[in-house]
């Protein structure tokens, strides 16, 4: 299986942790192609929701940007960020959060601030943008990431996004309202998943023809695995990769053709 | 925040001239690469307006301009962000080498500060950020948050974010009339809250509309006049950034500007000098860098997106 | 609050049977003449649901009449007020009687309860209020406020309002689709807020539109699908208030209604058997109480007035 | 002079107390009649504020509610109550609060809650609506109100709306931002005026036949005369007599005819 497929199949395996109606508050980047296909594939009736406060577009491939015309396609609202953010994030109507990042690490903690010291940095990213609202108060977080062993370090250097924190209490210590949201954290290698009891991700399921010593070499913290050890992701039939490539991606904005 | 029912239509000069000053705390529109206030930017650099503190959400090269012109001592924002294009650099690079101050928030968070100055309120109370190093990292911040127990829930922390009242906000929209009184298209992120908790209020336009057509209806009014000071008709103000129902982004020229960015020094220096210092408004910079044929391209691409 | 994007056309029978429950907190849509939610406040009292608590800010005969018919254990609101035509004549009576528990706000402490509601705030800051009886009097309001210091500035009291969040809110508006995107034209009053902060929304409205049009103009809707539980068309659903771009207010109507409210009794009863339980819903009461020329007059009124 | 020109001249002389330009937060009933009085004689380019959310209209006569559709006549907004009383109000950008109410005391606070003891009314009154906020955070406030004599208590049996609390530093020690607003009670005996340094009303004009002693009979708090006596408040001219009549209450909503 080719890394392009492994990509391709990235992006389809975390559209498949979207319900039909579910209101999903989709980051930028990778978020919004997956959230997409999603829509696309068999999610039609989901609400995507962008920050920028476009609420329930039927998005017209491939959106590069919260502030693209795409996403405001036949829109149900133009509104605010607070209309995104506050009156359906924080209020408590997000079944879905939707997130990327620069480092994730055991806790799924999420940083998309800094490299090195806040005060030093070694590279200074982005920032927060939605991502630390979306983990805060979303029941279910999706995280999407490629696989790179820098990409997932024992802890962050900075955590701009809430995952589990320090532990299974972590959230519900710090008075977050979801103190115990699933999470998933979909790479191109495999499917990370929350152990609620430990507030560690465990390796929940795996790509065709990825090793667990595959992704043991390009994580930077432990990998547990449980009993049962990882599933396999489902392969992408024909139909999921011709709709990524023809109707969702179509001319390689995220994923090379 | 001119109350008065008056004509407020002026060049992008004059407004910048009259309302922005050396030290202001300047809120900034638009959205990464969405609706910027390009012009006005440029007309700041040109200015040469010095140690602004830059406030919004998502700040894009509009920011990044000014800080790579050398104007800006402060930002408090969520992201300095152009997406796909990569971080805003000159920004990125001014906070790695420690010449920036920062202050990160959640883009919540900064919509709820622009929403308690909107509404004349002392502070916002969130349950973002709780838990994570935008609020304990270092105590940069400290001034502008505390957290404090909800009074009717036990352990239930609560941060009460400070009221954001900039000196003077600077928005690209599709519509306004010449009282100010403008139509914002499209998403409309934190700028309706910010231009209400702001000082002074200058909005470039793409186009100057009768105030029958506000009267008309007026539910699509997203900022009253009562809040605004300047009107500036600006076609094209808000390029090489998007502007719904009219053109879309300019890739070329971001992935330019990005490019120089990106380096820095004498490169960066060039692209001012002949974009910014070199043009005596933006109009002449459009003239630079916009033949007749790109400029349909981008109308062309908007056209076809909305059916 | 069902966010789910289904269709939720049905009866106001079907949807006061489903969503309001006796002892429900009833968020009350409308200010004094205008645009109540009349046929949903109908049903409600045919339904005999009891220990209601309304909440609003200007409650007018939609709220009366829930007292009026004795369902009602307790308002939070800023006025019981029918304008030019008097209080609210049987909350009145009950509030002097003693029948009645009364929490009285501020029309904007509502409007900020509902508005920490509809973001998932524990509680919003206000300034108003300070240093008058609504916030010292018989600690009545006590569990809804405390007083706290600002924390960034000395003897700067700040009020916190609790949160408000209706169980149910009862609307009527000019225009939603089927799935429960809704338009209201003219003044919004609270009822945005107070939509967003409640558990369930029902709307009755004018007509009911197709989702195309809700689609080809985003910036128009007041309350998208996710808040919206039921959608009823029922035309003259406000009646006997005015409903914007509809029908003017039935002067006469009110009249009567205020008549027999001052009286109270068999009079007051008369009115509820003849008008509310003697009809099976509210089209048996229109046809009761407006013939085709009294309609025409309260349209052509609107219409003058339109332009 | 007839009583039914002193309630002219009561809406007339009200409206004097709003210039061009100003930002009037204007409550329901005479306040209403007497704004529109003022936007169609001498203040044109006033902004018309209405709590339901209706802002900068141009009124067709003659409102009769807040949600009036003569007071949505191409207004500039349709919003809210919060774009109304709190971006407008509470933000501090209301150059004149205009009110009415059923006691006004010495202080110039307004009852519009109740009669009697709140706990055991003799009569229950709508309450507060908008006047608390309006009067809480104006530049300005104008209080219109019939003259009677039970309107006006030496203190009100409740307090809805602040004047000057009870004293000079009645507001500041409260709390308000707006702690030494200027205040005129406009009668159809008389005007009061807030004095800043006792923060009580004083005389300061009295309507053309009216006397001192009238004014006294028909109020129930001590009236207070600065040295230099009462001016009598200016004749209206036959132009704003008709203006009234015929463009502002030409069918005698407000006003006998």
């Amino acid at each position: 299986m080719s890394d392009k497929i492994h990509e391709y199949l990235m992006v389809i395996e975390a559209a498949r942790y979207i319900s039909d109606g579910d209101v999903v508050l989709v980051g930028t980047g990778l978020p919004m192609v997956a959230s997409l296909f999603a829509q696309k594939n068999h999610a039609p009736n989901m609400c995507y929701v962008v920050e920028s406060g476009l609420i329930g577009p039927e998005v017209i491939p491939t959106p590069v940007s919260v502030s693209d015309p795409r996403v405001m396609n036949k829109a149900i609202n133009h509104g605010t960020l607070i209309s995104a953010l506050g009156e359906i994030l924080h209020r408590g109507l997000a079944d879905v959060g939707f997130i990327s990042g620069a480092q994730i690490d055991q806790y799924a903690n999420v940083n998309s601030t800094v490299i090195g010291d806040y005060n030093n940095p070694k590279v200074r990213l982005p920032g927060s943008g939605g991502a630390n609202d979306i983990a805060t108060h979303s029941r279910k977080i999706l995280i999407i990431a490629r696989h790179e062993k820098r990409r997932f370090p024992e802890k962050c250097d900075y955590i701009t996004s809430p995952g589990y924190i320090d532990g299974p209490d972590g959230r519900k210590k710090a008075g977050l309202h979801v103190y115990d949201p699933d999470i998933n954290v979909i790479t191109d290698q495999c499917v990370f998943e929350i152990d609620k009891k430990t507030g560690k991700l465990f390796l929940a399921k795996i790509m065709p023809d990825v090793t667990i010593e595959d992704v043991k070499n390009n994580t930077g913290f432990e990998i547990i695995i449980s009993n049962s050890g990882p599933e396999v992701v489902l392969q992408p039939t024909q139909n999921e990769i011709s709709l990524l490539n023809n109707e969702v991606d179509p001319t390689g904005v995220y994923l090379k053709h | 925040m001119d109350r008065k029912f008056i004509e407020k239509v002026m060049t992008a000069s004059e407004a910048v001239e009259q309302f922005v000053s050396s030290g202001s705390i300047v809120g900034i529109g638009g959205q990464t690469i969405g609706r910027c206030s390009m012009a006005l930017a440029h007309e700041i650099v040109r200015q040469n307006k010095q140690n602004l503190i830059l406030v919004g959400c998502s700040m894009s090269i509009s920011m990044d301009l000014m800080v790579g012109a050398g104007l800006v001592s402060r930002t408090e924002c969520g992201t300095g962000n152009v997406e796909s294009f990569g971080a805003t650099m000159r920004w990125r690079r001014a906070v790695e080498e420690g010449k920036l101050e920062v202050r990160d928030f959640s883009h919540l968070s900064m919509a709820f500060r622009f929403l308690a100055g909107s509404l004349g309120l002392p502070f916002m109370p969130t349950k973002s950020m709780l838990g994570t190093d935008l609020i304990s990292e270092s105590g940069v911040n400290s001034d502008s948050y505390i957290v404090m127990d909800n009074p009717w829930q036990n352990n239930d922390p609560v941060v009460l974010l400070k009221a954001l009242n900039p000196d003077v906000s600077i928005i690209h929209a599709q519509k306004a009339d010449k009282y100010g009184n403008v139509v914002i298209e499209g998403f409309k992120t934190h700028e309706i809250e910010m231009a209400k908790a702001s000082t002074h209020v200058l909005v470039t336009c793409e186009e100057i509309i009768d105030s029958d057509e506000i009267r008309s209806d007026p539910s699509l009014t997203t900022i009253p006049y009562i809040y605004v000071d300047a009107v500036i008709l600006q076609k094209w103000g808000g390029y090489p950034t998007s502007v719904y129902h009219h053109y879309v982004h300019d890739a070329d020229h971001i992935s330019l500007y990005q490019k120089v960015a990106r380096v820095g020094g004498m490169e960066y220096q060039k692209y001012l000098d002949d974009y910014v210092y070199g043009c005596k408004n933006f109009d002449e910079y459009l003239s630079k860098v916009l033949d007749s044929s790109s400029k349909n391209s981008l109308i062309q691409e908007m056209d076809s997106l909305l059916e």
